[in-house]
């Protein structure tokens, strides 16, 4: 076998089993959505989801061999990267949809808070799901960007799905959410202060495909056309908003009241390097990276 | 002992009754079931292993001292490391299959055996060894007929805490990890905000816990006839 | 003399083995010993050590405390009461199935994020070898035993404290130590939520910046704990259970 | 006054059932001491348990000083034949002597010189620091007295307390057992299968039948009240009244047979 | 053959230490029938643990048939003071007698005779299917005799193995030990402290001195082997030997005190 027992090659009829680690959320429906549409089919990929908490379950199984790939946001992948982790991107995830305001991901407040702007964030408690990751750096550079000192912001960490709780108790005074609480938390009245992703980087690439330099090297052909269908994905998933809407509750619990309200990212099919590099920057700046991130070797 | 979750209404602790009515939804769900059958499999497997593995290491330790002191110390260390924090590793050796959940399950369902046994061995009333060694009891018979039965009421004990810790781990390991079962169907269901299916869930790992202790019990009834603690309950 | 090689020698020979099998390990996830000794070293300093670990001991032992008198009160209450066992039973068992990690976020609702979260969720997940085994230490309490303290009037707390809890003292002591460790692996676990300290928090910042050497001297860290608060435990179980050693020692030394 | 009336056990598990008591009745007036015998398993240790409040009869009444017993009455010890048993293992002897005592109150200085006095009465000085198991068979025995004995009760039961003693300690507790009962005025229920035992120590005999167990005859023990081990066991009398006893367990023998 | 010689036990735990056996040396032929008296606590039960391999002495030697015992050696069966803690709670009446038969791969019919003949033989026809905890005493006590009976030992140590019992089932008891004895031709130490079995039963009495122990006295019990409890009893020679050993173990205690 080319990259670990349990998998991928074995051409068995000329079809590869792929597996893909995911995490479960709104980001990876251009997946799930292109299995269904025989995207991956076409190309002789049967494909398998696999669903992770997170990129740090992730990128060991990538990297094991017991994925042939992962999804992960760019923080985590520049993480590991900084740590010689041998993965490298193959395709874009999911990217913000860079409208103030319409995004996927943003600081929120309770109604009647007194914070009014990013800046008012210095000195608060902010909830974020995991510390030093995505969440930290772009909500600290919207602190920045409204005036405020980034680096004079409290963050806490908790599971998305306890945020609205924690915020309307009081035991935090912002959180950063992404889809589907961002919405809930809206709909209860929560006001939105910073669209972070947008104020971090003109439309911000967040998360990506990834591979382990291994199979990269091994299989050169399979990443190939697992990146066209990929990106296949994306687009058909970028065009079609309302397929992707009902493709959600495949695989995820949304239910269908709260799924036509979501603000859903965008799917562009090229990382956008520029963004990246800024989001490296900031990360670096605020002390996530051990080094500095090589993006050469990540970016495909 | 529902109405109870119920107290405290909340949007976040939803009332009873909608989270009946999300279990009922789930039980009409094939993905449900296929799911509480890994999540069972992975159980059954990982305490029938952890539990053969605990009762064998904990008699033979037990009962030769000087193995009983080699091996203390390791043990000690080696237990309280979280299987959690094995995590890693278990995505390293097996991936997201059955193989983690089950490598986990079976970590930490070993050591609640295996302490209790340790314990039993030790229990065990002289007079009585002193009577199996002077009929000259084969070591083996030795254990069977005096250690075992000493001991096996602390397995109950091991046993009892071990399948709830194994049952406990296989849903945080799918949980985590992601492998496919209940616990896996938890966290979409988090990640979702579908509040009142996550808690038919958790209800549901719950109830799986009432019976399996129920099983334990009967199971105790009939072994444990002779002991105290079931003797004073069935004789007048 | 003896009693420290008995301690020390199987560690040693399992590091020793570990560290020679380990040492061209190429694989990312298992570093050489070599690499995860150094970066012990590097990691734990006295800093690092006041800062993360022992926060996290505070919680671990406002916890197991509070789990022990928890566990060994209610355990002596439905251990004596038939009636009480079979009604509270079914509701314990219901509890105890769920797993900690599910029941954060809920816990996170009542007790907020702090740290009495964190020991909460430590009290709930320890609490359950405790109260088990006392229940059936105490339901196992020998029947002349019983009979000699009711007909000499050996009644309230004097058949608690002198009667009930010795007689059942070693399973309970089974129980307690069951609970340590238990407590030290939920310690880990509510440290993963809402925490911005801790040597749970540092573990899983390590394993999720993929600092690996780091993240397993972490896990060693976490071994010795154990190891020495169990030896602590030795201790107090020595002493509270002399008797108990004595009898079962006396008779088998021979 | 100690009254059995109509006492009746029978003991359920399962599908086991033994009619350990079908019928007994006597009675045991205040500062009585009654002697027990009878063929081993017909029922003397069940008696003991239904009387000290310890077992619920089947049928039957049980009253101490005309109150019905459901519970040990107060200022009741028992010695019971389990004596290894009895004690408790996790407490030095001294401790095991004490403990009813400090639950009846008794003063500290008055503690201290209560158990000093039992445990030298029966010969066990010298070991009060060590623990029941560290003793021998006899000496645990004796630790099970001298707790009875310094609890100085209004009623005695005792289970064949002397059963695993030697012949001249033996005689010693029986002496024992004859002075407190004089001293203190205690109505005491002696259980005994050494049959010499029971006419040297009984104001009165109580025969019990083998299984299925009823009173088979009471003999009033017609010797001087002051006894002593020698000149007593000499007495003609003695000897005769002790093969009326043998010849009735003989006959409550033969008749289960 | 047995032989003790300068046997020497001290128990120490913690600061405790008790000599419990000082300098023991006797021999006990094989077909022999020997009985062994003293005072309660002076090292009877110790004694008999040493020799069944049990318990490792501080000094001297224990040889059976010219072999050191450093181990429970074949062909032994002891009938253990603590009768009601050395049966198997777990296992009914029928089941304790049988498994050390099991052990010694006796097949099943053999087993099932020789478990039936010695319950009979104890009198405990009928309680095959009891467990332990639901007889008497005595009742106990005779099936910790049953199976060390139904093992047909060659060499049978018997620690006060009649003390729970009455006084009739008592003599039914010696008679019985005494026919085993002669049927099979076992070697039998019986320890007791009923002066009087002692001298019915045994061939010789050795007679052991209060802590700290050594053999006081030896005395050979010349009554002729054809014994039975009404005659035997009524012999003078009887008496007079009895009495022999009374003042014996009187001086035993004296000394001590
Ligand atoms: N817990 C029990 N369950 C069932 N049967 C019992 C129980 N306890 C005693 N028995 C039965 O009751 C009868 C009387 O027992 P008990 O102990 O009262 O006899 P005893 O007169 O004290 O005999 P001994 O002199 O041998 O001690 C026996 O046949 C015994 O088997
Ligand atoms: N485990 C032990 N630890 C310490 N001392 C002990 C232990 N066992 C026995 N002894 C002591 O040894 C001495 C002899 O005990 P042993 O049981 O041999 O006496 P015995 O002759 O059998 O007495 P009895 O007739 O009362 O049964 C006693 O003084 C006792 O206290
Ligand atoms: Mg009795
Ligand atoms: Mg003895």
């Amino acid at each position: 076998g080319t990259s670990s027992d349990s998998g991928s090659s074995g051409d068995s009829g000329g079809v590869d089993k792929v597996k893909v680690g995911v995490i479960p959320i709104i980001d990876v429906a251009p997946i799930y959505l292109g299995q269904q549409k025989g995207f991956f089919k076409n190309r002789n990929i049967e494909l398998t989801m696999e669903s992770g908490q997170g990129g740090a379950a992730i990128v060991p199984g990538v990297v094991s061999g017991q994925f042939q790939f992962g999804f992960s946001n760019f923080t985590s992948l520049m993480i590991a990267q900084t740590k010689n982790v041998p993965i490298k991107t193959v395709a874009a995830g999911v990217a913000s949809t860079g409208e103030q305001g319409k995004d996927f991901g943003a600081v929120v407040v309770t109604k009647d808070s007194p914070i009014k702007t990013a800046a008012d964030l210095v000195g608060k408690k902010v909830s974020v799901n995991t510390l030093k990751n995505i969440g930290d750096t772009v909500t600290r550079e919207s602190v920045r960007k409204a005036g405020g000192d980034g680096a004079n912001v409290n963050f806490v960490e908790m599971p998305f799905p306890n945020m609205q709780a924690a915020l309307e108790k009081g035991d935090v005074d912002a959180a950063w959410v992404v889809e589907p609480q961002l919405s809930t938390i809206k709909a209860a009245g929560g006001r939105e202060v910073a669209s972070t992703f947008v104020d971090a980087a003109d439309d911000l690439t967040v998360a990506a495909y990834f591979t382990s330099t291994k199979l990269l090297a091994d299989d050169a052909d399979l990443v190939k056309r697992f990146t066209e269908a990929v990106n296949e994905s994306l687009a058909y998933a970028d065009a079609n908003p309302e397929e992707v809407r009902t493709v959600l509750s495949t695989y995820t619990k949304i239910d269908a009241a709260l799924g036509a309200k979501l603000v859903l990212p965008k799917w562009p099919t090229q990382i956008n390097e520029p963004s990246v590099q800024t989001l490296a920057k900031l990360g670096e700046g605020d002390g996530i990276f051990s080094g500095t991130p090589d993006l050469e070797k990540l970016l495909p | 002992m529902l109405p109870r979750l119920g107290l405290v209404d909340d949007r976040y602790l939803p009332p009873t009754s909608r989270i009946a009515a999300a279990l009922a939804d789930e039980t009409g769900n094939p993905q449900f079931w296929a799911s509480l059958g890994d999540t069972l499999v992975a159980w059954a497997l990982g305490l029938a292993i952890a539990v053969g593995a605990g009762v064998l290491a904990g008699i033979v330790i037990g009962s030769i001292p000087v193995l009983r002191n080699l091996t203390a110390s390791t043990v000690e260390f080696l237990r309280p490391i979280p299987s959690v924090a094995l995590i890693p590793l278990a995505v390293l050796l097996y991936g997201t299959d059955i193989g983690s959940t089950l490598m986990l399950v079976c970590y930490a369902a070993f050591w609640q055996v295996f302490v209790q046994v340790l314990y039993g061995v030790a229990d065990v009333d002289p007079v009585a060894y002193e009577t199996a060694r002077s009929f000259r009891f084969s070591a083996w018979a030795r254990i069977r007929h005096v250690l075992w039965p000493t001991a096996l009421p602390y397995v109950f004990t091991g046993v009892r805490l071990a399948a709830s810790v194994a049952l406990v781990l296989a849903i945080t390991a799918e949980l985590v990890i992601g492998a496919p079962g209940l616990g896996k169907e938890i966290a979409v269901a988090q990640a979702s905000e579908a509040v009142p299916t996550m808690y038919a869930l958790i209800v549901v790992t719950g109830i799986l816990g009432v019976l399996i202790n129920l099983l334990a019990r009967t199971g105790e009834r009939r072994l444990l006839a002779w002991h105290q603690s079931v003797r004073g309950e069935v004789a007048t | 003399m003896k009693r420290v090689l008995y301690v020390v020698a199987l560690p040693a020979v399992l590091f020793g083995a570990w560290f020679v099998l380990s040492d061209n390990s190429e694989s990312f996830y298992s570093p050489p010993l070599r690499d995860i000794l150094t970066a012990f070293g590097d990691t734990w300093s006295a800093d690092r050590l006041r800062a993360d670990v022992v926060p996290s001991l505070l919680r671990l032992f406002a916890g197991y405390l509070l789990a022990a008198v928890i566990g060994v009160a209610l355990g002596v209450a439905i251990g004596l009461n038939r009636r009480l066992r079979a009604t509270v039973e079914p509701v314990l068992e219901f509890f105890r199935a769920i797993p900690p990690p599910v029941l954060v976020p809920v816990i996170m609702l009542f007790a907020g994020i702090g740290d009495g979260m964190k020991v909460i969720v430590i009290v709930f997940g320890c609490i359950w070898p405790i109260l088990l085994n006392t229940v059936e230490g105490v339901r196992a309490v020998d029947s002349v035993v019983l009979d000699t303290a009711r007909a000499y009037g050996v009644t309230g707390p004097a058949r608690l404290t002198k009667v009930i809890l010795p007689s059942a003292g070693p399973q309970i002591a089974a129980g307690l130590r069951q609970a340590l460790s238990i407590a030290i692996i939920l310690m880990v676990i509510s440290e993963m939520f809402a925490a911005s300290n801790g040597l749970g928090f540092t573990i899983v910042q390590f394993q999720r910046s993929f600092a690996i050497p780091e993240m397993w001297s972490g896990i060693i860290l976490l071994g010795l704990l154990g190891f020495v608060l169990s030896l602590l435990f030795r201790l107090a179980e020595q002493r509270a259970l002399r008797w108990y050693e004595g009898l079962r020692a006396a008779q088998r030394q021979g | 006054m100690l009254e059995v009336k109509g006492l009746r056990k029978v003991y359920r598990s399962g599908s086991r059932e033994v009619e350990a008591l079908r019928d007994l009745t006597f009675t045991v007036d205040n500062g009585d001491m009654v002697c027990l015998v009878g063929p081993s398993g017909c029922g003397k240790t069940t008696l003991l348990r239904c009387i000290s409040g310890l077992l619920d009869p089947t049928g039957g009444d049980v009253r101490v000083n005309g109150k019905a017993v459901d519970g040990p009455p107060p200022g009741m010890a028992v010695v019971f034949q389990e004596y290894g048993r009895s004690l408790f293992p996790w407490m030095s002897v001294r401790d095991n002597v004490e403990l009813p005592l400090k639950q009846k109150k008794v003063a500290r200085s008055r503690r201290r010189e209560l158990v000093d006095e039992a445990l030298d009465a029966v010969g066990l000085t010298g070991t009060e620091s060590a623990y029941p198991w560290q003793l021998s068979g006899g000496m645990q025995q004796r630790v099970a007295i001298a707790r009875a004995v310094a609890y100085e009760p209004q009623t005695l039961l005792m289970d064949e307390p002397f059963a695993a003693v030697d012949a001249q300690t033996r005689a010693d507790l029986e002496d024992l057992v004859r002075s407190l009962w004089k001293r203190l005025n205690v109505t005491i229920l002696f259980v005994t299968h050494d049959i010499d035992e029971s006419v040297y120590l009984g104001q009165r005999v109580v025969m019990l039948s083998s299984s299925p167990t009823v009173v088979q005859d009471e003999l009033i023990i017609d010797l001087p009240a002051e006894r002593d081990q020698l000149h007593t066991r000499a007495d003609p009398r003695f000897v005769e009244l002790r093969t009326r006893v043998y010849e009735q367990i003989q006959l409550a023998k033969k008749a289960a047979r």
